[in-house]
Order: structure tokens, then C-alpha cells, then sequence
């Protein structure tokens, strides 16, 4: 595990501003970033990397290691959740269990685009596909999480027990976030296949601005997650430990499988990234409008107030080290 | 006449409006974007950008049969989602 | 003293202040952004954008007197462009 | 009419976006663009195009084709609401009436834009001195709306018929968005006159950005207009025919009148456009203010939910094979 | 129960929340960018950028005793800084 | 002094849609840009101005004028607001002078940014160490401003005399427009020193961007200036001409000082602008907690609607004309 890769990740503009906004709330600046204005640099986010996605999707086809990808990280999306689940019910109720087990198994946009930003500065290759793995791991985790609830919950009293598949998928797969990151996914797909002229008038939006909207929404997330810190004490220690060692855990199998299906290691370090982040958009969400009974503090604090700046500062270059060490180089 | 003041997760704000609709209200005013704390939760303001969202707070001028047509319909919603109801009178100016 | 909420349309705000201004509150509270329903119209948030605007929610606490003459003055304003105004009791704290 | 146009210009991210817009109404996703951030793009794309089409100007300057193509647009906004109004007194009353016929004889800017972004895909070349055409179309319309009520209206009681020309002058061209067009248009004019060297300088902002943020405000778009439906069915079918069947006559005129001016095919489209298209940005403010009288849900209804849909999706490029037919192109 | 509507200016919301729950209130409501006139100061829409901020409007159902206390913590805050607090009657749904 | 250098001035899009909106007030147009977009320009600007300023200031090296100039720069903002305290006692209070004071004292942002506009305009060369300077003057004024009311202030009855000088501090440097500022300032110069390919993915954002949005920008301060004129009225003649004569007279010392310490023609400028600008962001913010004693309409009223417009307009070429006065160009 390299410190200087470390190091090399936290001095770039994302991530200092990211403490910037942290280091906010730490000395209590009256900074703030008023509602909707983070909602417009999220909105950006989505559809800008889901555009960028389908371009580079309809470049490289839809053969190669691309469905064995996407499958992979379907599966992946599957399987943590069940995995956290069981780590979870040592302490926590079925309700609280399975809306964090949902959050963990989903994926966080912003981590990929910091994990994105950090290979393009050590000049490491990834391709555009990764992101239809981003935006197909968004909801499976949100259905497990559902079933869990729904196979496992105590009887209620009012006999909840029929599982409303049209509820859920819709929760799943039609949350603003999820919606717009795969509109846009295939928005850019066609357009790369029908209009390519118009890709070029694109990109100064969704092309050039990134980088910049990337360091402004950051510099929000950093003042949003040092405000989730004091709830998280609430949280108690177990929680506490689960954030950061199940992140590491979960990178560990991606590192294995991501070498399983022989992904090269820019794709790989993605897709690492990918298991080990947490959603704090698309699951709340779906979790506040299905599992009330579950406490929204849980899941917001732990993946917004630890796991996404665990990720972005340490995540990110100590899963580089892992794959570098388990996936061979391109030769 | 009565004045009722509701206050509750913007997200089920749709399920809100449905419930008072159903018991044919005159008419109503929705202010979103609101933050509190309840005896559980804390709603601040970031919450609008993780998929939580803040608070709506819903007036209601009714009469009181109105009123308990209201309380029918969506006592059940504030129990399972959360929320607060107070009503107090009110006249037309 | 009493409480006064006025909800209309944004667009009038102007018209509504200059009329409670005439009819000398000590004061008033505005709140933009608010949609709502009433006897006649939806107002939603996408309203915004067009010309229409959303609705504003004004709060004046005042004496008697001074809403009698609020009364008058908004009466005319209310039932030209729609709107609601209801008041109730309020102490000073 | 060529059905190939049509796909190809719903092939285009700024329609693209636009269905997934309402696509998200209609499956009944959570996805919103909070207010006031489609205000946000609209003032910008405002700004942007008065203040290329200020350039423009400047460049061909005002003689040629210039002074007869802003007359005839003047014309077509004074003559079109008449013809509009006698149509829609069939069924409404003369508030009614009035209020909506200003609407369909102003002007749309998005949809103006989307056929420029049409021209350009179509390498079709067209005149920046037509957004002066676009700015001054803004307002007449609603002059002759309000003059229709004040002199065809039943005398109310408290005797409003005097004419209150300031209260109509100022309605009309001091609306937010006339202004702000028509202020950039200057601005864009007089900057490239005097100081050539800022115009590069504005360039990113209103030149580049341009596009993506079409994309962004079309999206919104799609959601606000998918919400008018329901209001739209309860206003009758003679106003649902009427939206869609007055765009394309009104068309047909502006095609004709195109031709009288010899208009060249790109121009000649824009004309039409403009013709065709109907607002609901500047009237529904200014009709508001002056004519309570009339719903707002029967203009922004027709206007929103259908005409605007219409013209981007397949008035624009049917607009394109009725230029094609009767007018010549460039040889 | 009382119904308690404070409106003060936004800068002042953190003393002011500190100051209720120092009261030990159930909860409370909060609506930002909220804008307006007092005896002294006129509060518009642009002031939010500049550093003085808009106004916010806080709501807090609770009983007689809490308003007491409340009464005694927040009463100083108003006089330093400004604002107004009117309560009334309100009664739970 | 040179009244084509005012013209000039005055013809570049920056100051014409400044007028544009001021002119929205004058004829009461509806023309309106809502809350919070004039916050996300706001902070844009700061975060922009401020990255901008630390990749300059790392280029340049901390050597040479840099020290001296910034030196300088903070004395002047402690030296400033005593002259305007002891000019306002004639006419207001301790609490009243002592906030408009450190208002004077401190500095506005975008006047600086419309002075960089304008010496690119004139092709004169800046340094970009300016910005530390602006960024390091921001602050002393506060601190001065709450010093003059501790010490001078009638000793209240509930004996407020200690010092707190925890919030002072607090309240001076912590407030969010000084706090982006200098940490933009520090992610830039930290970034250009170890991560200089990022800088080139910010430009777009940073840099292309900035001068389309400082003109949105100015659009909203035109209407916020004029929207203040009426309650300068109240404040009265004395009032009114400080915050024309003041800015004069401070630039006038600012030349001296730009002479003693030999700065070239370009720094020069921005120098004097600095001393002769006045906050409206981080004083009125930090008076509002500490001195609510004092009339909040009086310091906004003046900076806002008076001064602020005067220095865009006619000040930043007036002093222009000043240093090319009293300055030698380089030869
Ligand atoms: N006593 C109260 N007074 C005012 N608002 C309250 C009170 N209790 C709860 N609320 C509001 O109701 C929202 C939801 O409450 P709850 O779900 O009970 O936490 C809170 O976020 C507050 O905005
Ligand atoms: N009974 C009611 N209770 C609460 N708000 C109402 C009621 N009726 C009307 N309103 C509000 O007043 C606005 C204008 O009403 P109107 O013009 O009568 O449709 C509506 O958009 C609502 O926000
Ligand atoms: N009589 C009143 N009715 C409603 N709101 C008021 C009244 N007086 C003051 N306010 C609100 O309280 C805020 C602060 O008041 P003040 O500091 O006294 O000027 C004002 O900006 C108004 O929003
Ligand atoms: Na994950
Ligand atoms: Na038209
Ligand atoms: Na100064």
C-alpha cells in the first residue's frame, strides 16, 4: 500500500476541496452551499457522466469484456447486500439491517467520478463501459434489500406481507438518480450512433465543465458529510467499524473477481470502487418510501458522513495498491 | 373554520395530497424545502440532496367536518411515515 | 391581536404589499415559492418558469383595527385575481 | 414531408432529453428539477441567444434582407393573434379567446433555438439577425390581445374601457424575459462594435455552454410539459385540435410570406418557426396581470403541453419540407 | 397546546435553535429564505447574498410550560438582534 | 483623466449588463434572478477568482513585490477604516461609524474582477499574487471595525466591554466569502505545485467560464444596487457623499502607496481598487452578528448602491488615469 499514492490522491482539487468543506463545519464557518444548488451539480453529474458512458459504450461495442463487466457487477450488487445483511443482524433489526445492507450494495456516482479523476491523473486506461456497470449496479441492491425486508420482517399486524413487485422495481429503478444516469446512458448512445456531429456541441458541457462541477460538488459533500459526523457518534461503534471494514472487504472480492474475469486494472480499480462504495441518493430514497420503519440516520450517516470520505481520501489509492498487486499490468 | 398545519417528508408529499384530495378539501397550500426536528429525526437542509429531501408543511383552511374527514385519511400516513397535525381555528377575513 | 395569512398568486405581491403598506401594518412576513390548489386553479412548482409565477403566503400580525382595514383594502385585489385570506388570534410572546 | 427528417431530428440530444423528460412523468419517476433552477437556464439561455443574435446583427448589419424580414415578423405577430382570436371565439369567450391567441401569436424562443440546433445539423445556413426578429415578435401579440379584450370585451361594471396604453406598453416589453432578450441583443450589438476583443471572451459562456445546457433546459421541459396533460384533456377537445392545427396553418402562412420576402431555406425555416410556435413564457406573465379573466390553464395547457412538444418533435422538421417545397434553395 | 411562530433574521438561527432546545422543545420547524418588513428593517429577496441574509420563520408546537421557558431564552436574542414571536391556540389532529 | 477610458469602460459587457439591470429597476421591469442563483454565481466567482490566484501566486513565487505589496495591502486595511471612522463620527454613532467603517476598509470582490476585465482590456499586465492581497484585506477591516466599537462604544449596562476575542477572529475570517477565498487561493497554489495537470482540466471551469458569469452576475448586482437606492435616500446627503468621496480620496492614498512601493502600472490599479472598494459580503455579514447596534441599511445601502456602481463605472478608469498619473510605466 503505497502513502505517497495517498498523498498524490488527497493533493488534487476534488479531493481539497472536499476538506475544504469539511474543514468548514470543523471551525464553524458560516460556508454553505444553499438548496437546490447542490441539486443542480448533482443533476449535472448524472447526466453528464451517463452521456459520457453511452458515448464510449457505442465506441466499444457491446462485445468483448463488456457483458461479462456489467454481469460481474449485477451479480456484485446482489451479493454484498446479502453479505452486509448478515454482518449487520448481529446488532440491528431486520428493518435497519436491510436499508444499510441496500445502501452498500448500490454505488456511489461521485466515488467512481473521484476514482475516474484519480486514473486519469496517473495516466491509467479505463474504459467507458464501466459506467453502464455503474448504472446497472444502482438498483439490483435495492430489491434485495426489499426482499429481505419483505421475506424476513416480523408478521405486521396489517399482514404486509404480499410483495408489491411493481412497488419496488418502480423504487428501484425509476429514483430521480438512477433515471436520469441511465437516460442519459442511452441518450449518449444514441446520439454517438445517429448524430455523431451533435457529441462534439456536447462537450463543452458535459465534456470540459466536469472537472470543475466535480470540485464544486465536493467542496458541498465535504460540508454534508462533517455535518453527518455527530449523528454518526449516535450511531455507536459498531456501525462505526462496519463503514470502513466493510468497504474494505467488499473491495477485496471485487479485487478477486474483477481478476476472475480478467478486467486490466484501470476497469478494475472501477469496479473495486464500485463494490466498496455506498449510496447515499438512490437508496435513501427508495428506502424512506418502503422501509420507514428503518432509522434514515443509519444509512445517511455511515455512507455520506464515513464510507464516501473514506473512499475518496484512502479508498481509492489503497484499492489502486490492491490491484496492483492482484491484477498483472497490461503488457 | 379551521386552520390545520401539517408537517412531513417532502417524499410523501404525493400520498399526502392524494389523502386530503380523498377528503375533498376546498383547497390547500404546500411550502417545501423545510427543515425541523421532531422527536426523532433531524431534517436539515443537505438532506435535499441525498434522496431523503426535507419537509413539506401543508395549510389546510376547512370546516371542521372537513376536518375529521382529514384526520381519517391521513392519521395512518403520519403514524407509518412520520409527521406532525395541529389545527386551530380560523375565520375568512 | 390577530393573525393574518394571505396566499395568492406571486405575480400581485407588488399590488397586495403597496395595499397592505396603505393600510399601515406594523409589519408582514413573505414566503415565496408556494404552490398549492384552490377552488379554481393548480399551482405547481413548474409554474415558476413560465410567466404565471407560484404563489406567495404573507403573514401580517396586527390589531383589529388595522385588519379591518386591511379588509378593505385587499378585498377588491382578492376577488379580481383569486387568492385566500384567513385570520385567527395570536399573542406576542 | 420527409418522415426521415422527423427521425433525425428526434435523434438529437435536445429532443432526446426532452422525452426523457416526459417519459419520467409518465412512468411516474421522482426525478424534479427544482425550482428556481429551470429559471436558472432559462435566463441564461435567454441572455446567450439575444446576445449572439447582437453580434450577428452587427456583422450583416441592418441592411439586406434585414429590415424586410423584421417587418414581416412584426406583421405575422400582429395579424396571427387576430386570426387566432376569430378561430378560438367559436368556442371561448372574449377573455379567453384573447389571452390564448396572444400566446399563439407571440413566440417561442426554446423552440426557436431547437430549429436553429435543426439548421445546424442540417449544415442549412441561417442569418443571426433573425433573433432580432425572434425578440421583437416577443411583444405585439400581446398588445393586440389586450386591445382585443379593452374594445371587444362586455363593458363591466366599473367601466375599465379606457385603454391604459402604459400599463400595456409596459406589460409587453418589460416582461422579464422580453427584456432580458432584447437587453442582451444590444448588449451583444453594441460589445461588437466597441470592444470586438470581449466578444472571445464571452464566447465559452454563451457560445459553447450553449448546447448542454439546451439539453438541460429541454429535460425540464419535458417534465413541465408531460404535467400540463392532465389539465390539457380537461379543456376540450376544439382546444386540443386547435393546438395542434393552428401551429401548422400559421406555418403555412409564414412559408408563403417567406417567400414573398425571398427568404433563403435556413432563414426562411426560422420564420416560420416563429410563426408557428407559441409562448409561454412572456403572455401567460403578461396575461396574468391584465386579463385575470381568462384561465391560465387553457394557454399554458395548449401552449406547453402540446404545441411546444409538437413543433420541436415533428413541426420542425415538417416546417423544413414545406420550406423545401416552396422555396428555393440558394444556388 | 400553543402554537408559536418566530421570525428573525437567518443569521440568528443558530442561537435561536440552541436557545429552544435549551427549552427542551418536542420539536420545531424551520422555513429559510423567508423575507419581510419590521418596525425597522425591510428584509428583501437580495439580501440573501449579500452577507446579511434573508429572514427565517421557526414554528413550535408545544405546551404552555415549554412556551415559558421559551419565552425566557429567546426574549434577549429578539431584543438584540430583532424579530418578532406571536403564539395561539392549536390542538393536535 | 481620460473620458473615452470611461467610455470604453462603460461599452464592455461586464458594465452593460450591469446597467441592463440597474435599467430592470428604473423601469420596473419583472426581471428578476431568484434566490439562491445570485449565491451560486457569488460563490463561483470566489472559488474561481481565488484557484486562479494561487496558481499565479505559486508561479510567482512568494519573492520579489509580493511580500511588500500584501504587506501593504493589510496596513492599508487597518489604516482605512480609522480615517472613515473618524470622518463618520461627525455625523453617526460609534456602532454606526465603526460598521460603515469597516466596511470601507474592507474590499468587494468584483470590483476587483471588473478591474482584471479591465486592464485585459487595455491589454495592461496584472500580477495574480493581486488576489492574495484581496484576499488578506478582506479580513483586518472586521477586526478593526469591532475594536473601535469595544473600545469607544458607551459602556453598556450589561458591561459587553471584554474582548472576545475568539469571535472577532472568528467572525473575520471564518465567514464563508473570506473563507472560500483563501481556501481557494490555498487549493490553488497547492494544486499548481503538485498536481499541475489538474490545473489544466480546471481551466475550463475556473477560467473560459469566469467572464460570461461575472457578467451574469453583474445583470443581478444592477438590480440589487438599484433596488437599494431608495433607502440610501433615507440615509441621508452626508452619507451619500462619503460614499463617493471616501472611495476618491482612499484611491488617492492607494496611488501613493502603489508609488512608494513600486508597483507597475497593472498592480497598481488593482491596489488602488482595493482600497477604494467596499464589502458588502463578509462586513455586513460579520457586523449583522457583532454590531447589530448599527443600522444594516446604512452599510449595505452605501457599498451596494452607491459605491460599488460608482467604481465600475467611473472609478476603475478614473483610476486609471490616476496611476498613469503618478506611476511610470515600465519601461
Ligand atoms: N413540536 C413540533 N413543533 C413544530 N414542528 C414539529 C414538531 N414536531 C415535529 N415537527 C416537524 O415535523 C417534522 C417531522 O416530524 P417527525 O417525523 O415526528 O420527526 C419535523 O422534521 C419537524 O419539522
Ligand atoms: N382552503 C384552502 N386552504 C389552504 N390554501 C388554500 C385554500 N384555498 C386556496 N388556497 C391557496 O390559495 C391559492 C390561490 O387560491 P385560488 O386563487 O382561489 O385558486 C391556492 O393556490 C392555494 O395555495
Ligand atoms: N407585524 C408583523 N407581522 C408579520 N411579520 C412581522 C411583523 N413585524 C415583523 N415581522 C417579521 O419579522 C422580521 C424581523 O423584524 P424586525 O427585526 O422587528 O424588523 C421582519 O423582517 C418581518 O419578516
Ligand atoms: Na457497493
Ligand atoms: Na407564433
Ligand atoms: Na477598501
Amino acid at each position: 500500500m503505497d502513502s505517497s499514492l495517498i498523498l498524490q490522491n488527497v493533493l488534487t482539487p476534488p479531493v481539497l476541496f472536499f476538506f475544504l468543506g469539511t474543514f468548514a463545519v470543523a471551525v464553524r464557518s458560516d460556508l454553505e452551499i444553499p438548496a437546490p444548488l447542490p441539486k443542480l451539480f448533482s443533476l449535472y453529474l448524472l447526466l453528464a457522466i451517463g452521456f459520457k458512458g453511452g458515448l464510449e459504450l457505442q465506441k466499444s461495442g457491446l462485445g468483448g469484456p463488456v457483458i461479462p463487466t456489467v454481469s460481474a457487477a449485477i451479480l456484485m450488487s446482489l451479493f454484498i447486500p446479502i453479505l452486509c445483511f448478515i454482518v449487520l443482524r448481529i446488532k440491528f433489526n431486520v428493518f435497519n439491517s436491510a436499508a444499510i445492507a441496500a445502501a452498500y450494495g448500490s454505488i456511489s456516482a461521485v466515488t467512481f467520478i473521484t476514482a475516474e479523476s484519480f486514473l486519469e491523473n496517473q495516466n491509467i486506461a479505463f474504459d467507458g463501459f464501466m459506467v453502464a456497470a455503474l448504472a446497472l449496479m444502482e438498483s439490483p441492491a435495492i430489491i434485495v434489500g426489499l426482499l429481505l425486508v419483505k421475506l424476513l420482517a416480523p408478521k405486521a399486524k396489517d399482514n404486509r406481507k404480499e410483495i408489491k413487485w411493481r412497488k419496488i422495481i418502480h423504487e428501484a429503478i425509476l429514483n430521480g438518480s438512477a433515471y436520469l444516469l441511465l437516460g442519459s446512458l442511452l441518450i449518449g448512445f444514441i446520439t454517438a450512433t445517429s448524430n455523431p456531429s451533435t457529441v462534439v456541441k456536447m462537450q463543452p458541457f458535459t465534456g470540459k465543465l466536469f472537472y470543475g462541477a466535480e470540485c464544486f460538488f465536493l467542496l458541498d459533500m465535504g460540508i454534508v458529510a462533517a455535518q453527518r459526523l455527530p449523528s454518526l457518534k449516535k450511531a455507536g461503534s459498531f456501525l462505526i467499524a462496519f463503514a470502513i471494514a466493510m468497504p474494505l472487504f467488499n473491495a477485496f472480492i471485487g479485487v478477486l473477481v474483477a481478476r476472475a474475469i480478467s478486467l486490466e486494472p484501470g476497469n478494475a480499480l472501477l469496479f473495486v470502487v464500485l463494490c466498496a462504495s455506498a449510496s447515499y441518493l438512490a437508496v435513501p430514497a427508495a428506502m424512506r418510501m418502503t422501509v420507514p420503519e428503518a432509522k434514515a440516520s443509519y444509512y445517511i450517516s455511515t455512507t455520506l458522513g464515513l464510507t464516501f470520505p473514506f473512499n475518496i481520501v484512502f479508498g481509492i489509492p489503497l484499492y489502486m495498491g490492491l490491484v496492483e498487486k492482484f491484477i498483472p499490468p497490461i503488457s | 373554520m379551521k386552520r390545520l398545519d401539517l408537517i412531513f417528508g417532502e417524499r410523501e408529499l404525493d400520498a399526502m395530497l392524494t389523502a386530503l384530495e380523498a377528503a375533498e378539501v376546498p383547497g390547500y397550500t404546500v411550502m417545501k424545502h423545510v427543515t425541523g426536528r421532531g422527536p426523532e429525526r433531524i431534517v436539515s437542509e443537505d438532506m435535499e440532496f441525498t434522496g431523503l429531501g426535507a419537509n413539506a408543511h401543508v395549510i389546510v383552511f376547512c370546516e371542521l367536518e372537513v376536518l375529521e374527514r382529514i384526520k381519517k385519511n391521513i392519521k395512518p400516513l403520519l403514524s407509518y411515515y412520520g409527521g406532525v397535525a395541529y389545527f386551530s381555528e380560523a375565520n375568512p377575513l
